[in-house]
């Protein structure tokens, strides 16, 4: 393998999994800016939206209605739950809402296990996706460069929507002041719910996008979790460019560091965000807290 | 590291402890008084929820059947079995906290399938307290024989330095020349890998590498790269669980194995079924398959399949069935359960079970038995691919020294 | 209020001093670890409850005690009572760097930098194998009793006690901590941090000694954890343990030292008992955090205080 | 010499110079009120002076020590002590409490863990008397959170006063007050003013209010200092009314 080749495989798939964080990430920093919220149960709807995204799947054949459909339900999951359960918590402390969303994460971590069972479970990638393509005359996985297209598109569209539409403009304006908001006549009960439905929307399309690489399983919710908490603090909360930022820094020193420093592949993430917390304490692209 | 303990010390300990509870504990007194028909008590704190929830599942599955079938002849001794199953979620602190229950509550004094190596280390020390013994289904860390072993552990299963060299025998009269060695990052991933390269340079092949993968890596990129560049004819993987699942569906997207020749320490069904044809080609040992063809064997399986809908049992329920056949044999022999009867009698029992013979030998309370390699193969009829045995080996070549993890030859 | 919880308290603490002499074994064995949890929770309550610095990384120290502990027990022949309070000492001793680098920050920075430093010695637990016994951690630590005629703190019920004593001394630490001056600060940086300093106060000094205190508070519960256990492992360091304690401390009621301690005890029961009922656990756990959150914002001191006050009425 | 003396004080964000060269000299006993158009630089000025913000240049000098570039809280404990131009209280605790922990911050064992029965008396001691200055004994067991707009304003001058300070940087205090809670608060504070004999740096945007409290006036225009005179003399001085007061006077 030459090192041109070494370096541009790497890199592919340290943006490959820069767009599976930054799914993640992006949701979770959408909530926290709008709602201030600190949602516990992202790594659990990403875990069901893999296996949603797996019974959709198998149940039609078909791998791409498994990826518009599992967001789209637990999207509407979510703006459910801010429904019934988080709208009566927006006057009490940040305690609330981390109890309430520890519960939410074990909940739907147990129902997961409870409807489909212990084992991991295979999604394969669609068939057209599933071949090598040659790069420098090595193989790379098609699907792995499908990952950066739809990283590169959600990316895209999330920022357009947060500057061209009403309702993208309507979440702006909420985040920055929710009580000024609400005084120009904006409906933030129904802001609230959309974005709330949003964010688990992408969590769940992080979840189906990431089960061909590593199954639909139980224990995907435990680690996740911990990766968006990070993607988003090295950004700064609630900004979306922060969470693109740190979901590639994130993932290009997590892929080069597995392979030139193995030893301290568990504390990579660590080291960038404490080393970033460090120098700016609101995070990268954050507001001083 | 742990002191090496030596087994007279700390068993004249447990006999002197076991004495002591009889006389004080009036609770004991009156079990004993009315132990003619008292259930055998068998306690599983099992990881049946959390990461490794699918193999808790399994063992759960094989002591229920077996206790089933059992008991349905008049139990051991004429004594019912009941198994006293809970739920550790894979947390040693709660799997101490169960089986401590299960000693102080219940009165139990046996123990088996206790899921995680770091839950079994957790417990090990504190049989000799409890005056319980603990006869092993799944726990592959070679230190529970070693370093780490006090005379009431048993182990009927195949242990991770045996699937090690199981492969590495088979390995010696194959092709290959060149390996890499790719394990998780704990002490399993560690000691198995350690065992492989011993075994590669003792059979004058070339050992080119190693890499270790924290557990929980969900990106094996990196570690494919590593692999591909080494130039090895075949990797050596000692993965388990969402690793081993997440390596085997990658390294198909990057069509390693067209290039490099997949062996693992342990092919398991769960993981063939959540890889599907990511698993083809795969060559490894197998702690049990029920492809396996020998009587006893087939006979299991033929059970099995009656019991759950035409199901064939996976690794850990046929490691399990075996586990339940050795302690089935002890009780017998020993006419009871107490340790200090039961321990004599399973030292260098032997008995035949669905993999064939299995010895438990004394020194270190290691279950003897033939190993296994398996290649997972396409066939007709069955959707998803299955491990196929391709060779044996027989046990004594397979066990390490005693109370040791290496291999003299 | 006080008249009312007052002779609660002084009876509860009968209960718990001659709990040993009426209790069966496990239940002693339950009893010892919910009041090490207990003080685990409590020691969480300074920072989370009295000064609003919500610490995603408490496990850190427990882990550190633990592995501190265990490690001296084990490898020094240091009897249990020194080797307790010195695991204690070190890991407040850490926590002075630990909150001098978290208090950089404020808010969910903050809560992440401790996390990071939680994962960090996660990370080293499972690397550094010649101190911490890697992925298989310490196991068969003793109980060494030691010389003062202190070797009855190794037998169950001496140990009981010695757990027992712990936490009365740490609550009673607590409570004269929160009481002093130096809690009116507290409070002053828990409601408004920018006032507290304009007011002239060193608020970081506070803060930097506040994560002290209450992380060599939840070394000490980690150090009592590995010779009640026996061993010392890297999921003590995990953060799914971080947020537990964060959960026992809200459920018992935050800012309440009593409460906490009570969530503690009820997080690891509820856990042990619903664990043995169904494997679908973690369901109900669930929902009855939520539940709490709608019907019981006050936590479980709330609803005890607001029900013992409602009988005081009554009478 | 004056209490509180600045020289070439200035104060650059980036390209944007706040503070230009300002100099100010403010006697004991007076009452100085700095005024100016929105974005002169007054809260910057008592940042600079209350050392939240460090200058770029220039020299402060409180009782003829230099505190330029010193951290706040050491600041404060000299002997400024400031409010805010948006209310900053602990609102759970009552307006006595408030006052206490105020009044804590100057006693020597403010940080004691332990017992400190000592400190609460002394501190409660001065806090009551400064509640009474500004007429807030009544309420002084409310929780700040509850009281009125104009009740916590003048709770946050009392915090003030209980760190029985030398001199008093008050920024704004009638900040979103209604005209009758202004006037209410005013007269208060005139009462008080004129008993205590206070040496105060106060900003204002209400010119009334200004004209009522003030002994001289400093005009700050685009950061620098355009007048520094007597009430009467700023009203009637044509560059001021140019920059700053329009048709009002």
């Amino acid at each position: 393998m030459t090192t041109l080749a070494f370096l541009l495989t790497e890199s592919l798939n340290a943006l490959s999994q820069a767009a599976l964080l930054f799914f993640l990430g992006v949701g979770l920093t959408l909530i926290f800016g709008l709602m201030r919220i600190v949602n516990f149960a992202h790594g659990a709807l990403y875990m069901l939206g893999a296996f949603v995204g797996y019974s959709l799947a198998k149940g039609s054949g078909n791998f791409w209605v498994a990826l518009v459909g599992a967001p789209l339900l637990v999207g509407m999951f979510g703006a459910g739950f801010e429904l019934t359960v988080l709208r009566r918590l927006y006057r009490r402390d940040a305690h609330a809402f981390l109890m309430v969303t520890f519960g939410l994460a074990l909940v739907v971590g147990e129902a997961v296990r409870l409807i489909w069972g212990p084992d991991a479970l295979q999604v394969a990638p669609p068939s057209a996706l599933a071949g090598v393509v040659f790069l420098l005359d090595e193989p790379f996985p098609v699907y792995r460069l499908f990952l950066v297209a739809t990283g590169i598109v959600v990316a895209v569209a999330i920022w357009q929507f947060l500057e061209r539409s009403k309702l993208g403009l309507l979440i702006r304006a909420t985040s920055q002041n929710a009580d000024m908001a609400s005084a120009l006549g904006v409906d933030v009960k129904r802001i609230r719910s959309s974005v709330f439905g949003i964010g688990c929307a992408l969590a769940a399309l992080g979840g189906v996008l990431a089960a061909p690489l590593v199954t639909a399983s139980n224990g995907m919710a435990a680690t996740v979790i911990i990766d968006a908490f990070v993607i988003v603090i090295i950004g700064g909360m609630g900004s979306f460019l922060g969470s693109l930022i740190g979901a590639l820094l994130v993932g290009f020193v997590q892929v080069f560091g597995n392979y030139y420093l193995p030893d301290l592949a568990l504390a990579f993430m660590y080291l960038v965000m404490l080393a970033v917390l460090v120098v700016r304490p609101g995070g990268l692209l954050g507001k001083e807290t | 590291m742990s002191k090496k303990v030596g087994p007279s010390r700390r068993a004249m300990l447990s006999v002197g402890l076991a004495g002591a509870a009889t006389v004080a504990s009036p609770g004991i007194l009156r079990l004993t008084a009315k132990a003619e028909n008292a259930p055998i008590k068998i306690g599983m704190p099992l990881a049946l929820t959390g990461a490794l929830g699918s193999v808790g599942q399994q063992l759960k599955r094989g002591a229920e059947l077996y206790a089933k079938l059992q008991n349905a002849k008049g139990g051991i001794l004429g004594r019912p079995i009941e198994l006293l199953i809970e739920d550790t979620a894979g947390n040693p602190a709660n799997c101490v906290r169960k089986a401590q229950e299960m000693v102080e509550r219940q009165n139990c004094r046996l123990f088996t399938g206790i899921t995680l190596s770091s839950e079994a280390l957790a417990v090990v020390p504190k049989l000799a307290e409890w005056d319980a013994v603990f006869m092993s289904s799944d726990n592959g860390d070679g230190r529970l024989t070693a370093e780490s072993f006090v005379p009431n552990f048993f182990r009927a299963n195949i242990s991770g330095p045996m699937g090690t060299r199981a492969v590495s025998l088979y390995l010696r009269s194959g092709k290959a020349q060149k390996f890499y060695a790719l394990g998780l990052d704990y002490a399993w991933g560690h000691n198995s890998v350690q065992v492989f390269e011993d075994e590669v340079k003792k059979s004058k092949k070339d050992f080119l590498g190693k890499v270790f993968a924290p557990t929980g890596t969900k990106d094996y990129s990196s570690y494919i790269t590593k692999i591909r560049q080494s130039g090895a004819d075949a990797v050596f993987l000692v993965l388990q669980g969402d690793d081993n699942n997440a390596f085997l569906s990658q390294s198909q997207q990057y069509r390693l194995s067209e290039k490099v020749r997949l062996l693992t320490e342990i092919v398991d069904l769960a993981s063939i079924r959540a890889v599907g044809d990511a698993a083809l080609g795969l060559i490894g040992s197998s702690r049990y398959s029920f492809t396996y063809d020998y009587p006893l064997n087939n006979e299991f399986v033929a059970l099995w399949k009656k019991e759950h809908d035409g199901a064939v049992p996976d690794t850990f329920e046929g490691e399990q069935w075996q586990a339940m056949k050795v302690l089935e044999a002890g009780i017998t022999k020993a006419g009871g359960i107490e340790a200090a009867k039961l321990r004599p009698a399973l030292e260098d029992i032997e008995i035949e079970s669905v993999k064939g013979k299995v010895h438990i030998r004394k020194c270190d309370h290691q279950g003897v038995q033939q190993g296994f390699m398996v290649e997972v193969v396409k066939q007709e009829g069955i959707a998803t691919p299955i491990p196929k045995v391709i060779a044996t080996f027989p046990g004594e070549s397979t066990t390490p020294k005693c109370n040791s993890m290496t291999f003299d030859d | 209020m006080r008249a009312v919880t007052r002779p609660i308290l002084i009876v509860v603490m009968l209960a718990l001093l001659l709990a040993p002499l009426g209790l069966p074994p496990f239940a002693m064995t339950l009893l010892t670890e919910a009041l090490i949890l207990g003080l685990f929770a409590m020691s969480l309550d300074l920072m989370v409850g009295y000064t609003r610095l919500i610490s995603f990384g408490h496990a850190a120290a427990y882990g550190m005690g633990a592995y501190a502990c265990g490690w001296m027990l084990l490898h020094t022949g240091m009897p249990l009572l020194f080797a307790v309070f010195a695991a204690a000492l070190l890991t407040g001793v850490i926590a002075i760097a630990v909150g001098w680098m978290c208090t950089l920050a404020t808010g969910i920075s903050f809560s992440m930098l401790t996390l990071a430093f939680a994962q960090l010695l996660y990370a080293i637990s499972f690397k550094w194998t010649s101190v911490t016994g890697g992925s298989d951690g310490l196991a068969g630590i003793p109980r060494t009793s030691g010389p003062l005629g202190f070797a009855a703190l190794s037998g169950k019920s001496g140990f009981y006690y010695f757990v027992l004593a712990c936490l009365v001394g740490g609550f009673l630490v607590c409570f004269a901590l929160v009481r002093s001056p130096f809690g009116a600060v507290l409070r002053g940086i828990r409601e408004n941090e920018a006032k507290t300093t304009a007011l002239g106060y060193n608020t970081r000094l506070y803060k930097i000694a506040v994560v002290a205190t209450s992380y060599a508070l939840g070394g000490l519960a980690g150090a009592l954890y590995a010779p009640f256990a026996g061993f010392a492992n890297t999921e003590l360091l995990f953060w799914l343990l971080s947020g537990q304690a964060l959960i026992m401390v809200i459920v018992g009621g935050a800012g309440t030292l009593v409460g906490p301690i009570l969530g503690a005890a009820f997080f690891m029961l509820m856990e042990h008992q619903l664990s043995s009922l169904t494997e679908a656990w973690a369901l109900y756990f669930g929902l009855i955090f939520i539940a709490f959150v709608l019907f019981a914002p006050q936590g479980i001191w709330g609803l005890a205080t607001a029900w013992l006050r409602r009988d005081a009425k009554a009478s | 010499m004056a209490l509180l003396e600045l020289e070439g004080v200035t104060r650059r964000f980036g390209a944007l110079v706040a503070l230009d060269q300002v100099a100010m000299a403010v006697e004991e006993g007076e009452v100085r009120a700095v005024i100016g158009p929105n974005g002169a630089g007054k809260t910057t000025l008592f940042n600079v002076i209350t050392g939240t913000v460090k200058p770029s240049a220039g020299t402060i000098r409180f009782a003829g020590e230099s505190i330029g570039g010193q951290p706040s809280h050491h600041v404060c404990r000299l002997g400024l002590s400031r409010t805010f131009q948006i209310t900053a209280l602990f609102p759970e605790m009552s307006a006595r409490e408030n006052a206490r922990l105020a009044a804590q911050a100057r006693h020597a064992r403010r940080w004691q863990p332990f017992g400190g029965a000592g400190v609460f008396r002394q501190a409660a001691a001065l806090a009551d008397a400064a509640l009474e200055q500004l007429g807030l004994t009544s309420i002084g067991d409310t929780p700040a959170g509850l009281l009125s707009h104009g009740d916590q304003r003048l709770l946050e001058v009392a915090m003030a006063m209980a760190q029985q300070p030398r001199v008093l940087l008050l920024d704004e205090p009638t900040q979103g007050l209604s005209v009758e809670e202004t006037a209410q608060a005013v007269d208060t504070l005139a009462r008080f003013l004129q008993a205590s004999r206070m040496t105060v740096l106060l900003v204002e945007h209400d010119m009334e209010v200004v004209f009522r409290l003030a002994h001289r006036i400093t005009v700050l225009h685009r950061g620098a200092v355009i007048a520094d005179s007597t009430p009467d003399a700023v009203k009637a001085d044509p560059a001021v009314q140019d920059a700053y007061l329009g048709g009002f006077a």
